[in-house]
């Protein structure tokens, strides 16, 4: 009892020393409570479900960000992995009747593979030329995917694949409990060593060459991880849609992955995941007023842009908080002095 | 035959959206992704002015192109120049742009099929196969555009300035040509000639508000192959990804959906071996 | 004073490139501004030009960096350091830029075309156009060849016509002598006489002094953003401040 | 005789038609300190991109302790222990400091001749103090003056343990104090030693440089280029009273 009483009293100066302290973390570590708790408050079929696909598409918003935000390889045919983790993970679970716990991770190996594939040409193209290539290759997928119906379901897609688990709120659960840990791996990535050499990628590739590294290596290894994240959102949306079709390929999701990523604020992480989460539910709670869904959708990222080109939460970021000009730690903005060297803000 | 007429009409199609996709692209490193929306919307006024108002369909044309110069300089104006030095908000934000034409047709037009008249009927018979006065009309007044395009370029002082701008635009401000009204300049040019391909291509295609992905994933492989900002680039380039669609379409009938992709393929191919495309510029290492 | 320049200024961000310089430049003199690498003459030129304030503009718009601009720059009776780039050359200031810069892929003719943007005046662009081939014979034997393809001393020339076909009241030439052969530096160098010859106004920024120091009556060295001695050739030379900034001896 | 530690032969680099590097050749003994000087353009910068493999050569073999560089990447130059930095500086902008230095701290070189030291953090600090910038480890590097971005280029290349350190311009821009400081620092380096978790057994070092003064008191030996050959070799007394250099250092004929 009284371990129990010293690991909460632990927890509790954590959160009050670690979190508290900085707005963002505050709205962070609230917004992963009301996650956890929102069953709780509404079971309504239709917002669950809305939840769940949102936080399907915040791991493909930030699998983007890991390659495009992180290295700087603007791809723009994102939902290849998507597709190709849909695809994959549908088929070994209606050909070979694997699980969906087992058919998603192996779906996600496969969309490594297309990281692979696809990673070797773009190593040697650059800039524009890259971002304006990786267009091609979703499309030349759903041409594979048209010229084997027996295959692939053609225009049609597989349907009736497994689900995870029939219950709602159970899958709620699931979805949003892996979304919470895949965003966290996929943070402490960049955060990491490999996250330093990604970011030093896209500043200045040479300089990074010069210091030893084999950038070659790094960004392979940057279009697998995307492509591994991206892949386990493509699987989970086959299982959860119970259908993986043409449309997981098509130009307007890897515009749409774009939007939200740079909607966010790149090279963040949780910038486009945020994103994810505030534009997907816009656009499906404004169904009062169906026809003007996508209208709205464009009119506000076009308005966000214009007036924070950065990315929004990268400027919010920015608004709330302040960094110490001393020590760097970051601060609240309405603080005078910083909380740890008590330096003087301004 | 036909593969010829349709490869040759594909790919002056593309040529002209290629040009001027590239054309705002080199002079204020713009990547216009709402390019071929401003074409669909070019349709769009063709359909209404001529259809629902009832003009002549030459007139409406006309109105179409300088309506849609105008949509695009107000936008370049108020959406992009504030944004301009940030490349990624503004590719996001002709994205946006398209999206906002593509819902307003579709609001004011339905999403159904709709078709323009041809302008002049009729047609000859070649080795068995129908080609249309249309057709050949269409083909030949996207040609004179061609070379006027070219003229424009080559031969007069707006178009010097515009291919100095965009091969140095330093060195260009230091011989007095204004760069930013420059790119002002351009992208009228790079906007009318969307509207024109819209306009020619009309009587050809039928008009629907997803009409524009179409083209634009050809235009940009068109602009990729050719080499980024290189005109004979995207003009040769266009007519080898045009025929290539039209051949793929004639040998396996059945796989029409197969011509994007096999086009595509082309050119990734084509980068593996040369990643600055066929005409374009190798970036040196500097020194 | 044709160009005088007042306490000018530069700051990139914490760098700083000018350290309030002064100087001036007579109509018809031949004046060079000297210095070692990083001295800052070349950013001189830029600043006079309009350059730097353009890039600073640009700049702006994307929040990366800021450049700090001070100081009076007068041309011809006029302030000019609020008038943007391509006005400047309006008025008659020409910069030829540093490692000459040709539209590489335009051929020489287009080149010195785009020189003449401003001149609206055909006839009086035929008269310019047959000065600069006169000046340079080579330039209109390769006048339909691609300017990518020209060797380093035909590009410097073409630079010089190009800018030459501005009409210029001064022209500033931002070293060019830079990676030229001893026999080719010379040429550029008496092209570059003949053009002074010719009643305009030259500034040049050279590295190598000694050549320079024959052509020129006042000369300004540069230092780390400072005039640190003006005066004619020989006066420099015996200085020893040309043995101290160039071979620090 | 022992295998040199460079060892360049009929090296030529031309670029559309101006050959930039024209047959260089000459050899380098271990710790050997060469000072790499000549007007501009004379192709000092691209010779050093050629050895770190940035450049392709035309022609010519660069053979470091007996291994051949030329078309190996540059990367693997690099883990061999040949380090450079870079005239203009190239810095990560957007990177903190430490994290600058951090890269080089990662390299499979600089890892293994640190593997007790399991933070690439502390050894970044130590290269960082070593060049003088610890103070400002965590700043942008873009807030940096273009004296500290020369400092950081060091560190940079000093983290990666290098056996040969080819150095384009440390004095460039720099203020004379600034120069100083830099000097110290280069001959404290090529003395060798530990500067904390830093070890330094003395590199071979090749300095590109301008400011002759500063140069003549580091290096062995000077070599002068000149429109891509060389053009003089020898002690920094013999080469400055070389009435060639002086010529093709103050231009035709001047000097006198």
């Amino acid at each position: 009892m009284g371990l129990l009483g010293f690991y909460f009293r632990k927890l509790i100066t954590l959160i009050k020393g670690e979190v508290l302290v900085l707005p963002s973390r505050t709205i962070v570590g609230l917004f992963v409570l009301f996650l956890l708790i929102m069953p709780l408050i509404t079971q309504d079929p239709y917002i669950i479900r809305i939840m769940i696909i949102t936080s399907i598409f915040a791991i493909l918003a930030a699998s983007w960000d890991l390659l495009s935000g992180f290295t700087g390889q603007m791809n723009f045919g994102h939902a290849l992995f998507f597709g190709v983790g849909a695809y994959a993970s549908a088929l070994l679970n209606l050909h070979a009747h694997i699980p969906p716990w087992g058919s998603v991770p192996l779906g996600a190996v496969v969309a490594i593979l297309a990281g692979l594939i696809v990673g070797i040409p773009c190593l040697r193209i650059k800039h524009i030329y890259l971002a304006l290539t990786t267009f091609a290759f979703p499309i030349i997928l759903i041409g594979i995917i048209n010229a084997l119906p027996d295959y692939t379901g053609g225009d049609l897609g597989l349907s009736g694949l497994q689900r995870f688990t029939n219950s709602l709120v159970g899958g709620y659960y699931i979805h949003i409990i892996t979304m919470l840990v895949l965003c966290f791996v996929m943070w402490k990535i960049t955060d990491s060593n490999t996250g330093i050499i990604f970011h030093a990628i896209r500043e200045d590739e040479l300089a990074v060459k010069a210091s030893g590294i084999n950038t070659t290596r790094y960004k392979l290894l940057a279009f697998c991880l995307s492509g591994f994240f991206a892949g386990i959102a493509g699987g989970l949306y086959a299982h959860y849609m119970r259908i993986a079709g043409p449309s997981t390929l098509e130009v307007s999701m890897s515009f749409n992955v774009v939007i939200w990523a740079i909607f966010g604020g790149i090279a963040t992480i949780y910038g486009p995941i945020a994103a994810v989460f505030i534009l997907n539910p816009l656009l499906e709670f404004v169904r009062f007023w169906p026809e003007y869904r996508m209208l709205i959708f464009a009119v506000v990222v076009l308005l966000i842009l214009l007036y924070m080109p950065e990315g929004l939460i990268t400027w919010v970021r920015e608004k709330i908080e302040i960094q110490c000009p001393r020590c760097k730690i970051r601060n609240v903005a309405i603080r005078k002095n910083c909380r740890v060297c008590t330096a003087e803000l301004d | 035959m036909n593969i010829i007429i349709t490869g040759l009409i594909t790919g002056s199609m593309l040529a002209l959206l290629a040009i001027g996709f590239s054309l705002i692209f080199g002079v204020a490193r713009i990547v216009n992704i709402a390019h071929t929306a401003f074409y669909m919307v070019a349709g769009y006024i063709i359909y209404y002015l001529s259809i629902r108002l009832g003009l002549n369909v030459i007139l409406s044309m006309l109105i179409a192109v300088v309506a849609v110069t105008l949509l695009g300089l107000l936008a370049y104006k108020f959406l992009i120049d504030p944004i301009r030095e940030h490349e990624l908000a503004v590719m996001i934000a002709t994205i946006a742009l398209a999206l906002i034409f593509q819902e307003v047709t579709l609001q004011i037009f339905t999403g159904d099929y709709l078709s323009v008249y041809f302008l002049i009927k009729g047609y000859f018979i070649i080795g068995g196969n129908k080609v249309f006065y249309q057709q050949l009309l269409t083909f030949g007044v996207v040609l004179v555009i061609l070379l006027v395009i070219w003229f424009l370029l080559m031969k007069t002082r707006l178009g010097l300035a515009i291919r100095s701008t965009a091969e140095d635009r330093e060195v260009a401000n230091l011989m007095g040509m204004n760069e930013s009204r420059l790119a002002m300049i351009t992208l009228g040019i790079s906007v009318a000639l969307a509207g024109v391909t819209g306009a020619v291509i009309v009587p050809l295609a039928v008009l629907s508000p997803y009409m524009w992905t179409e083209p634009l994933i050809l235009m940009m492989a068109v602009v990729v192959l050719g080499g980024l900002g290189s005109i004979k680039g995207s003009f040769v380039a266009a007519y080898i990804l045009g025929f290539t669609e039209a051949l793929v379409t004639f040998l396996i009938p059945a796989g029409a959906f197969l011509k994007g992709p096999v086009a595509l393929s082309i050119m990734i191919l084509v980068l593996l071996i040369r990643p600055e495309g066929l005409f374009g510029i190798a970036f040196e290492e500097e020194r | 004073m044709l160009l005088e320049i007042d306490h000018l200024n530069v700051r990139y961000e914490k760098a700083v490139l000018i350290n309030d310089l002064s100087m001036g430049v007579d109509t018809g003199e031949l004046v060079s501004l000297v210095g070692p690498n990083g001295a800052g003459k070349s950013t001189s030129l830029r600043a006079i030009t309009g350059l730097v304030a353009w890039e600073r503009e640009i700049k702006r718009r994307s929040t990366a960096g800021e450049i700090h601009i001070e100081g009076k720059v007068t041309f011809d009776g006029q302030r000019i350091d609020h008038v943007p780039a391509h006005e400047i050359v309006r008025m008659g200031l020409v910069l030829c830029p540093e490692r000459r810069r040709p539209f590489r892929e335009m051929t020489v003719l287009e080149n010195l075309m785009a020189g003449a943007y401003l001149q609206k005046d055909k006839k009086k662009n035929q008269d310019t156009l047959s000065k600069v081939y006169d000046l340079f014979p080579v330039l209109k034997e390769r006048s339909k060849q691609i300017s990518g393809t020209l060797s380093g001393g035909e590009q410097q020339m073409l630079a010089i016509g190009r800018a030459f076909m501005s009409d210029p009241k001064l022209l500033c030439i931002d070293e060019p002598s830079t990676g030229l052969a001893p026999k080719t530096r010379a040429e550029v160098f008496e092209k570059i006489l003949q053009i002074n010859r010719l009643g305009i106004t030259i500034l040049l920024v050279e590295q190598e002094v000694s050549t320079v120091f024959k052509m020129t009556k006042r000369n300004y060295v540069l230092s780390s953003g400072k005039i640190i001695a003006q005066g004619t050739g020989e006066e420099l030379m015996e200085d020893e401040i040309i043995r101290k900034t160039y071979l620090g001896l | 005789m022992a295998v040199p530690l460079l060892e360049v032969e009929g090296l030529s680099k031309s670029f559309g038609g101006l050959k930039a590097v024209n047959d260089i050749r000459f050899r380098m003994k271990q710790k050997e300190v060469i000072g790499l000087i000549g007007p501009n353009g004379a192709g000092k910068t691209t010779l050093l991109r050629l050895f770190t493999s940035i450049l392709k050569p035309d022609s010519g073999s660069i053979r470091f302790k007996g291994k051949e560089l030329v078309g190996m990447k540059t990367w693997d130059v690099v883990n061999l222990g040949v380090s450079c930095t870079f005239q203009n500086m190239r810095p990560f902008r957007r990177l903190p400091i430490i994290a600058n230095v951090m890269v080089s701290c990662l390299s499979p070189r600089s890892m293994k001749h640190g593997e007790w030291v399991k933070r690439v953090e502390a050894k970044a600090m130590d290269a960082l103090e070593f060049a003088g910038i610890s103070d400002m480890a965590l700043e942008k590097a873009s807030t940096l003056s273009q004296g500290d971005l020369k400092r950081l280029e060091v560190a940079r290349a000093v983290a990666t343990d290098p056996e040969l350190l080819l150095l384009d311009e440390p004095f460039g821009g720099l203020s004379p104090a600034e120069t100083d400081l830099m000097a110290k620092s280069i001959r404290r380096l090529h003395k060798g030693g530990r500067f904390g978790r830093l070890h330094s057994e003395g590199p071979a070092m090749i300095i590109v440089e301008h400011k002759l003064q500063q140069l003549m008191k580091i290096v062995d030996r000077i070599i002068v280029l000149n429109f891509g050959t060389m053009l003089a070799e020898g002690t920094p007394e013999e080469v400055v009273n070389n009435p060639e250099v002086i010529e093709a250092y103050l231009g035709g004929g001047g000097g006198e």
